[in-house]
């Protein structure tokens, strides 16, 4: 192991495959695995869900519009077919959970709780792609707060909380959320965005709307991740437009503990792979905690 | 499924605007069958990768078919020849070819052909009496690359062969259907042949399987991913009404 | 003129300059200026102020972050230096107000009363890149009225608010402005982001954080315009990422009456007059009004 | 000011790695004075224009002198004969020749180099005695292009002339001191040269004076725009400790 504990988690590495670009973890063939850090499966309903009809993507200037709507087999299917494999895997898994209820959040932490497989809870608070629930928890502090706490009394697990940019203040949420128990917080989930079809003049997007991600949203995603990092003592996880080592390392100096990577792995399967091992040759730690330490007695 | 930096080593224009591009790409062309396809990126160029068909694949060379019609088909119409993509394949399910159909009519619109030659190959392999038709809007935009002696030319302006469209010159009595074309096509191809193997059309971000974004409606009530279990289906088991028909973005295409 | 009447202002055309992208008017030598819908001018407050130090701007992809602090000579040496030029100017000119409390809002909007030259103003209360006043205003759909009530009091001339995309919910701000007498509402200012130095560890900008714009942000500026002009009987203006005729077109669809162009200006001096050619060969009231046609009947 | 679509006529090595382009841009050769500059756009390419001194003007032909450092450069240096960037120019100041100084010497450093072909020509119209004084690393760094005959080289490895930096290879008893090259090694010809014309790099997002980027602390206390009231300004007007001496991004660089 790395020794590298985020969060309640023990990462191999502190880059991970984000929730919704990796599948099941099995999706992948060419993603160098023995340098992926964890891997965050597809975001998770009690039930099973069919998704959004098509059209669900729209390729934006350095970024994608992505409308699934959290399409997947439901809790059942999950610990069935899945945590089994990921027993047996040498990476942790965490598993992206979603509800339309505080009530739904909680039941899917106490059913995945000491399932074998799973390390940890990613509480997804922040999906735009869903009529109900979804970002509706991320906005508000309190409902974040609420999600958050009921999930903690659920489980053991580590529980990480993903934040939304699209909140007039996120340092009050992310607060609210460490405040309720959170082992560390996500930053961030996609930013909502749209595209009109110029031949028809309607959005391209099937569902009307779609979450930005890529390299588009990373300045944002840098300020965010910086500004929860600051606001709270728990670590941050960054996410948003990483899609090498130099992306990674705007995220570590602005005070995360690890990352995430999501659409890059869409356009190189082994983005994860390729981001760490560029990590390693910098020699990343020393590089962080040297430029931490210019900082301060500076 | 390989990545490779594959350099274009060959162009040639097929038809009006439409050209063949060929890639050094030895594991991909060793293993590719017809219907699959290969994710292109381009550097610089857009994010996200471009899917094609692959057109033909022989001694560890890739090709593929396109016509530009934005920025990704126009960045790779321009490579120079010794200039790399990245390329990752063979991607998709492929054609399912029946041995006992006796004979195959390989039916595509405009730049539905990609496939064919391969899917040509496969099926003379079978000992199939293949029928190549193929349509297009004018006799200069047809491919003027072909498999087999049993060719079925159409196009909308009648300049050469049938005058009209490509599926009423699809022969009587023929054992199975395989097309590729535009969705709206497939879809009327569909409605005849309910059976025939259709290779699909959808927006891609991956084309591995992971981004759920391809979504193929099926009639058993799932989405389906065309850059997994598809491109290729039977045509029956699409929802038409629900697959997006129309894929283009700029105002001329 | 066009008949092209938004929001209280008589433009020439639907295509705008926005404000900081083209200066007081007089710097863009290479723009074809009778295809200029009108302009709006670079943020002005009472006082002269200095801006931020070095560096100012960074490249991202398909965008650049901005800290520019509203660097200004104060409203005096604008209505002395520039509103008689503007005044012998055949297309409108707006004038960006700010201020660090409501107060500095209004006296700035009673002294830009009257005043030859200026065809109505924009109220910046979305400005990332100052630390008093700025976005503080544009984030609370009380703050925000209250500044438009007190702006709307003091003057005749009619009253654009600029919204921040920075708010958990944009539709509520959008309808306090409404309320509080805004004549129309301009979809978005920058969004805050942050770079870091990959030598240093430390921020990019002297600023520290800084305002996003560029192609990066259009697909969210289209989806807040839209979310904006479906809140609010007044016009909305769109803004984000604008760089030629199919990107202006996307805001029209999306519900706005007009668009102002930025980041593309620096870019291509004559951004706005090709994109204005462009739309004129689209016939783009024509393609606007059949597709909302098509949409409303279909 | 113009913009042109400017073809690449031709490209030449001046020192290793270092290169100087030649592009076709008639109206902007005819009118760019020593010390101003053009703004470049590649497509595709980074969003933004990259600013580059005019090295040379002559009969129809803008040189850039470059070296590749990120995307912009890297994407300049490998384009074709015949292809074309946006050009924008000629922009900014330029320097203030003093005729009745007598003597001037062109200090540059590195890149540097690349406004002083033009800052000889006309310091030699005027009539002024031109000292060429150029620093680099090593001698393979070192532009093999220069003006006049009074050529004073500095290597900081010795490898050929003085062995340190150039500005201690500025001859004594010089008229005017005109500079160009890394902000700090201006900001320490500065304490030295306190009425030196210095050439100055800032970030620039519009290069025409709109965008307030590239903002210029002035000893006077306000803040100046490089592209505008700049890139040339009298070394004592700057307020060497507020301009960032920090320019680059990659962690190679
Ligand atoms: C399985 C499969 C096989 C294909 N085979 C071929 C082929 O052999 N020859 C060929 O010319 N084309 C083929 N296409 C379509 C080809 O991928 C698109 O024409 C191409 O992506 C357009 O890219 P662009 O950058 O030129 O256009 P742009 O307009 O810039 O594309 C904008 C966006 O739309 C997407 N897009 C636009 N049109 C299509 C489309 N028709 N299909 C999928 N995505 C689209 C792009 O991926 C991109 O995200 C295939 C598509 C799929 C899914
Ligand atoms: C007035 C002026 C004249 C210049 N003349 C020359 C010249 O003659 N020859 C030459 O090689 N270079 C010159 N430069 C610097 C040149 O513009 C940069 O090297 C170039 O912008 C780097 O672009 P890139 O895409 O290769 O690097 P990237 O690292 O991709 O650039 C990233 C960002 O940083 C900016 N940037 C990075 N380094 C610099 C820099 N040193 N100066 C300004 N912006 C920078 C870029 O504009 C971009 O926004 C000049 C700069 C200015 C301001
Ligand atoms: C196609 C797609 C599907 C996604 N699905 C999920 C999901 O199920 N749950 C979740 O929390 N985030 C989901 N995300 C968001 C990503 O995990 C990540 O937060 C976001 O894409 C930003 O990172 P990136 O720019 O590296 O992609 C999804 C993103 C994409 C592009
Ligand atoms: C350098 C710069 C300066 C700006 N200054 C102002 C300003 O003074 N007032 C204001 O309301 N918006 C200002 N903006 C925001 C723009 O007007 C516009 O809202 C934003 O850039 C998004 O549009 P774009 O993507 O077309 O640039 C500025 C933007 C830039 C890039
Ligand atoms: S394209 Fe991503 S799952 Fe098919
Ligand atoms: S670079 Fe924009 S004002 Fe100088």
């Amino acid at each position: 192991m790395s020794g590298l504990r985020v969060g309640g988690v023990e990462l191999r590495s502190p880059v991970l495959a984000a929730s919704g670009t990796f599948g099941y973890g099995t999706e992948v063939p060419l993603c160098d695995r023995p340098r992926l850090g964890g891997m965050v499966s597809k975001g998770i309903f009690l039930q099973p869900r069919p998704g959004t009809p098509p059209p669900r993507i729209v390729e934006t200037p350095s970024g994608m519009l992505n409308a699934i709507g959290l399409q997947g087999p439901g809790v059942e299917a999950l610990i069935r077919d899945y945590c089994p494999l990921w027993a047996e895997w040498d990476f942790p898994v965490l598993v992206n959970i979603n509800g339309e209820s505080v009530d739904e959040y909680a039941e899917l932490a106490a059913r995945l709780d000491g399932v074998p497989g799973v390390s940890g809870l990613e509480i997804n608070i922040s999906c735009p792609n869903v009529r109900e629930g979804g970002m509706f928890f991320g906005k508000d502090p309190a409902q974040a707060a609420a999600v958050t706490a009921a999930v903690r009394r659920s489980t053991r697990l580590p529980v990480w909380v993903k934040l939304t940019p699209a909140v007039s203040d996120l340092a009050e949420v992310a607060r609210a959320c460490e405040s309720a128990g959170a082992d560390a917080l996500c930053a961030i989930n996609t930013l909502v965005g749209m595209s009109f079809d110029l031949g028809t003049g309607r959005p391209r997007l099937a569902f009307g709307t779609g979450g930005l991600s890529g390299p588009a949203i990373r300045p944002i995603a840098v300020h965010l991740a910086h500004q929860a990092a600051q606001s709270v003592a728990i670590p941050v996880i960054g996410i948003g437009g990483i899609g090498g080592a130099e992306d990674a390392l705007e995220f570590l100096y602005a005070g995360c503990q690890a990352v995430q990577i999501g659409t890059a792995t869409f356009i190189d399967p082994n983005a994860i792979g390729k981001t760490m091992e560029a990590l390693e040759a910098l020699d990343w730690r020393r590089l962080v905690e040297g430029t931490r330490a210019a900082i301060s007695s500076g | 499924m390989f990545e490779l930096q594959a350099p274009l080593i060959a162009r040639r224009e097929v038809a009006s605007g439409m050209w063949v591009l060929s890639f050094s790409a030895p594991e991909v062309a060793a293993t590719a069958r017809a219907g699959q396809f290969v994710n292109l990126l381009l550097r610089p160029g857009p994010l996200l990768r471009r899917p094609f068909s692959v057109y033909r694949a022989t001694s560890g060379v890739v090709e593929v078919l396109l016509k530009p019609v934005g920025a990704g088909t126009a960045g790779l119409a321009a490579l120079a020849l010794g200039e790399s993509v990245s390329l990752l394949g063979p991607l998709g399910s492929g054609f399912q070819l029946d041995q006992a159909a006796g004979s195959v009519a390989l039916v595509s619109g405009g730049l539905g052909v990609a496939p064919m030659p391969l899917a040509a190959r496969a099926a003379a392999a079978l000992g199939l009496q293949v029928h190549w038709v193929h349509g297009a809007r004018t006799a200069a935009e047809l491919c003027s690359e072909w498999e087999g002696r049993r060719v079925h030319w159409a196009t909308d302006d009648g300049s050469i062969g049938y005058h009209g469209s490509v599926l009423a010159a699809i022969p009587e009595g023929i054992g199975q259907v395989v097309a590729c074309g535009p969705n709206r096509m497939l879809a009327a191809l569909a409605a005849r042949f309910p059976r025939a193997q259709v290779a699909i059309e959808t927006y891609m971000g991956c084309g591995t399987g992971v981004c759920l974004g391809c979504a193929v409606p099926r009639t058993s009530g799932v989405y389906d991913r065309a850059c997994k279990e598809g491109p290729v289906y039977q045509a029956n088991d699409i929802r038409w009404d629900v697959l997006p028909q129309h894929l283009h973005y700029g105002l001329g295409a």
